[in-house]
């Protein structure tokens, strides 16, 4: 009989002191964030999805499209597009496509790139009602209202013409010489063909 | 964020001779408001579920808070995590208990793509949930944040009601150290 | 030196085997005995570049008996797993066992079987635990571990019918 | 015969458990024959989660495997880090800067703070308990901040490189740090007050569950399930990595061997990491945070190589066999709630259905490290 009280009397003790810090905790402020209204300071480290950054200098990226953030990356999910354009140094960065869908954030891609020309945005409350959203042309990003032409080195230009001059002239000295050669060659394969005969 | 306002009505509601266009927002507002969504966790997505519907992001600011074990008192399913071959069946199933009308929230990159684990030769990973469910909202992260997920439901409410009557956050421009 | 480098054929293993019964049965004893080179069966490891004390390869016929020897030492059966080496057109079934009640003993029992005819009999008599990761073996692998009570699919869905960790593996 | 004059018949059914079910946690399903309310067999089945990660250690380099390590168990993510971390280090000889060690253990104990905090929460969720949660919660996002400040991410660390971590920490998180272990220390005798002495814990837990120290061992069941059963076993003690061996710290054992005890271990293990944390903030010296000999391109030599650290729920270790190429011969993970949970079917045999689901939150599963 004593042991049913004293049960009943812990279940009672047990259920106040629950109560108590529950009560307590009432009276504290909420700790709730109202999201849409307000938001968290994103610590600079947050990995969002990657991004180029802006160079203040050159008023566009750094990127030397290398392509090591593409070979690292263990997801593929960056495609690294470039061409060669007449009178820049390296290659010019048409279209860095992240496909984000695949990404796990794991920071290969920003070790990797020696230029140090990406980083992790911050974007961190991304939603949509269509995938392909989500697959960003981080160059189209960086320049919403249209990618400046690379900047021709009108000296650089020159020389690259000369050299294409020079080169197309060694070719076509190159051809000529062939050709001629050719020439002897078959006036030698003739005049052999004719010694055999 | 491409938004197309795909009003949910036309579609969620069986047509009939006589609609009623006022009632049938009112209904959708409603709607919007108390998505039940169904504990569904897969992976790690849904600890960032549980943390939405914890203390500090408090889901139930928007009425998203009663997440049911069972699905046929759940109208909204979050996939939150990887589904793979084993596990497409019952998800399918689960689906198709939910009553109408349903929506799906894909969160997190497995749930979109297969995530991480989507590699030539894979023998396991369903490469995306759209490819066997109707997926109306798609939250990438890996994973999201608790916040991304809120501003998932929050697109959702505005694809069932086709406006939006919370404010949009833009991410503070990076400061790089 | 390893057994996984060497590759040491059957035949050495078999006569190796019968002193690395023996020398089993303590293997604090035969720490010390470590000095002395040894070859196959078994064989002492540095601890710190390997991350094991004792690597003992046996036949398949003996894993049963190395594993009761190891369990009245109090070892603890840590993981099952296998290695396909394809171009030797073999298994390798490695038994990971560690000591739990003291100082960290760590013992690699492993043996080969052919890669045609994968056999090896099951040790989850001895301990309850190697249920299911010979279970998971098979599955990934294809070994067969002769007097298993439920070689069924586990991980993968039940309808499947490959074996996704071997080497030729492709989908 | 139809199926209910069978199982009429043998006065037993059966009972599916999962995928999907809140008890669960996650999507494992359990497989029991019942005789009434009381178990007559349960088996686990797995599966559902399967997400091929020992094959993805084949085929990617080394380098590129660390996400998986972040995605295997999830909760306490950064000792996965550290276990990996420790495998190519070993393997290839590799010495770490002590800041970076130090840094790794505070990070590792912060994680393991969060695990058990989250733990916590859920399983008393699975008793019935609603409020023990948010408190959990509320403590686990400043851990998260934290770490948040430090790794970039919220669960998914990859945080760790070889020879080191990523980047070093600041001082606003030391501070921090310390402000939080000045804030949570008093929480957890709350917590005590609010959920241990509860007679209706008690009811639930003490007796229930048992789990001989033999069946462990016959198991490899290891962690809070192994010291719960009364055996001093702890991998940071017996077999020490890292700096652990300067730190002073106790490994908490109980001898009932039920769920109680098991409780209790996890919430003891969270002073004693604080106590870790507080330690290595103090001697914590400067330096770099990355070994400077690290090489860029990875080919460990032929071999096969071991490494096992002490994640939030046992013994997690790694062996790997390398053919000294970029990328790993065969990875093999071995997570400890897959042993943990393995015991189950016997343990739990002849217990009623709510207590086995009770003593499976004890076990404190998480399912996508059990299925790899």
């Amino acid at each position: 009989m004593s042991g049913y009280f004293s049960y009943l009397l812990n279940g009672i003790k047990s259920l106040a002191i629950g109560l108590k810090i529950t009560n307590k905790e009432f009276l504290t402020r909420p700790i709730t964030l109202q999201y849409p209204h307000e938001s968290v300071k994103m610590a600079p480290r947050y990995r969002g999805h990657i991004e180029l950054l802006m160079d203040s200098e050159t008023g566009t990226h750094t990127c030397i499209s290398c392509g090591m953030c593409q070979k690292g990356c263990p997801s593929n999910c960056i495609t690294v597009k470039s061409k060669k354009v007449p009178g820049v140094k390296g290659k010019v960065l048409t279209a860095y496509i992240l496909d984000f869908t695949t990404c796990s954030l794991c920071g290969q891609c920003v070790e990797n790139c020696k230029p140090a020309a990406i980083d992790f945005s911050n974007e961190y409350n991304l939603a949509s009602t269509r995938k392909e959203d989500f697959v960003f042309d981080l160059l189209q990003k960086l320049h919403p209202e249209g990618v400046p032409e690379p900047k021709v080195d009108p000296a650089l230009l020159k020389k690259e013409q000369e050299k294409i001059e020079a080169a197309a002239k060694a070719a076509a000295e190159k051809k000529e010489a062939a050709a001629k050669a050719a020439t002897e060659k078959e006036g030698e394969g003739g005049e052999k063909a004719e010694g055999k005969s | 964020m491409g938004t197309e306002s795909i009003s949910g009505i036309e579609t969620s509601v069986p047509s009939s001779i006589v609609q009623f266009h006022m009632l049938d927002q009112l209904r959708a507002l409603a709607r919007a408001n108390s998505l039940w969504p169904m504990t569904f966790g897969l992976a790690c997505c849904a600890i960032e579920m549980m943390s939405a519907g914890a203390a500090r992001f408090d889901l139930s600011r928007f009425g998203a808070e009663v997440f049911r074990p069972s699905p046929r008192q759940a109208d909204l399913m979050i996939v939150a995590g990887t589904v793979n071959k084993k596990m497409l069946e019952p998800v399918k199933i689960l689906y198709d208990q939910m009553t109408e009308p349903k929506w799906v929230i894909a969160m997190g990159n497995c749930a979109i793509s297969g995530g991480p684990f989507k590699f030539k030769g894979q023998y396991n990973v369903i490469e995306g949930v759209d490819s066997f469910l109707p997926v109306d909202v798609y939250v990438p992260g890996c994973p999201p944040r608790p916040e991304a997920l809120i501003e998932g439901i929050l697109e959702l409410e505005e694809k069932i009601t086709g406006t939006r009557r919370w404010p949009r956050v833009k991410p503070e421009t990076a400061v790089k150290g | 030196m390893l057994a996984s480098e060497g590759l040491p054929p059957q035949k050495e293993v078999v006569e190796e085997v019968q002193a690395a019964e023996e020398g089993e049965v303590d293997p604090k004893a035969k720490k010390k005995e470590e000095e002395k080179p040894r070859e196959n069966g078994l064989l002492e490891t540095d601890y710190a570049k390997r991350g094991f004390h004792l690597d003992v390869q046996v036949n398949p016929d003996q894993v049963v008996r190395s594993a009761e020897i190891l369990d009245s030492e109090g070892m603890t059966m840590e993981m099952v797993t296998g290695v396909d080496w394809l171009k030797d057109g073999q298994f390798e079934i490695v038994y990971d066992y560690s000591f739990t009640g003291g100082e960290l003993f760590r013992v690699v029992v492993r043996c080969r079987v052919d890669r045609e005819k994968p056999d090896v009999p099951t040790i989850s008599e001895v301990f309850g635990g190697a249920n299911w990761h010979e279970r998971e073996t098979w599955e990934l692998f294809g070994i067969n571990f002769v007097g298993h009570p439920q070689l069924e699919r586990f991980l993968l869905p039940d309808d499947c019918d490959y074996y996704p960790l071997r080497k030729d593996f492709k989908l | 015969m139809t199926l209910l004059a069978q199982s009429q018949l043998q006065e037993t059914f059966e009972l599916n458990i999962g995928p999907q079910h809140p008890a669960t946690h996650g999507v494992l399903r359990v497989k029991v024959i019942m005789d009434g309310e009381y178990i007559v067999k349960a088996e686990p089945v797995l599966g559902y989660i399967h997400r091929m990660h020992e094959k993805m250690g084949e085929n990617r380099t080394w380098n590129q495997f660390w996400p998986n390590l972040g995605r295997l168990d999830y909760l306490s993510a950064i000792a996965y880090n550290h276990g990996y971390a420790g495998l190519l280090e070993r393997a290839m000889g590799i010495e770490v800067p002590e800041r970076a060690e130090y840094i790794r253990v505070i990070t590792v104990e912060l994680n393991r703070l969060q695990s058990h905090l989250l733990w916590f929460g859920a399983f008393i969720l699975d008793l019935g308990g609603f409020t023990p949660l948010m408190y959990a919660f509320d403590e686990r996002e400043q851990i998260l901040d934290l770490l948040e400040s430090v790794t970039g991410s919220r669960l998914t660390y990859c945080y760790f490189r070889f020879g080191g971590v990523y980047n070093d920490v600041d001082d606003d998180f030391i501070t921090g740090t310390r402000a939080f272990i000045k804030r949570l220390r008093p929480q957890i005798p709350m917590y005590h007050d609010l959920v241990t002495k509860n007679v209706i814990l008690m009811e639930r837990l003490v007796d229930i569950g048992h789990i001989s120290a033999d069946m462990c061992r016959k198991y490899g069941a290891t962690g809070p399930v192994l010291r719960g059963s009364g055996v001093n076993f702890d991998i940071r003690k017996n077999e020490p990595y890292s700096v652990y061996p300067e730190l002073d710290f106790d490994v908490p054992v109980y001898h009932e061997c039920d769920s109680m005890a098991r409780y209790m271990v996890r919430m003891d293990e969270m002073e004693q990491s604080m106590r870790i944390i507080e330690q290595a903030l103090d001697k914590m010296p400067d330096g770099p945070v990355k070994a400077e000999k690290a090489p860029k391109i990875l080919k460990p030599p032929k071999g096969d190589y071991h490494f096992a650290v002490e994640a939030a729920r046992g013994t997690f270790s790694m062996r790997t066999v390398s053919d000294a190429t970029n990328t790993s011969y065969r990875m093999r993970l071995r997570s400890p709630t897959y042993s943990n949970l393995s015991l189950f079917e016997e343990a739990s045999r002849g217990m009623l259905l709510s207590d086995a689901l009770a003593f499976m939150g004890s076990l404190d599963l998480v399912i996508p490290e059990m299925d790899r």
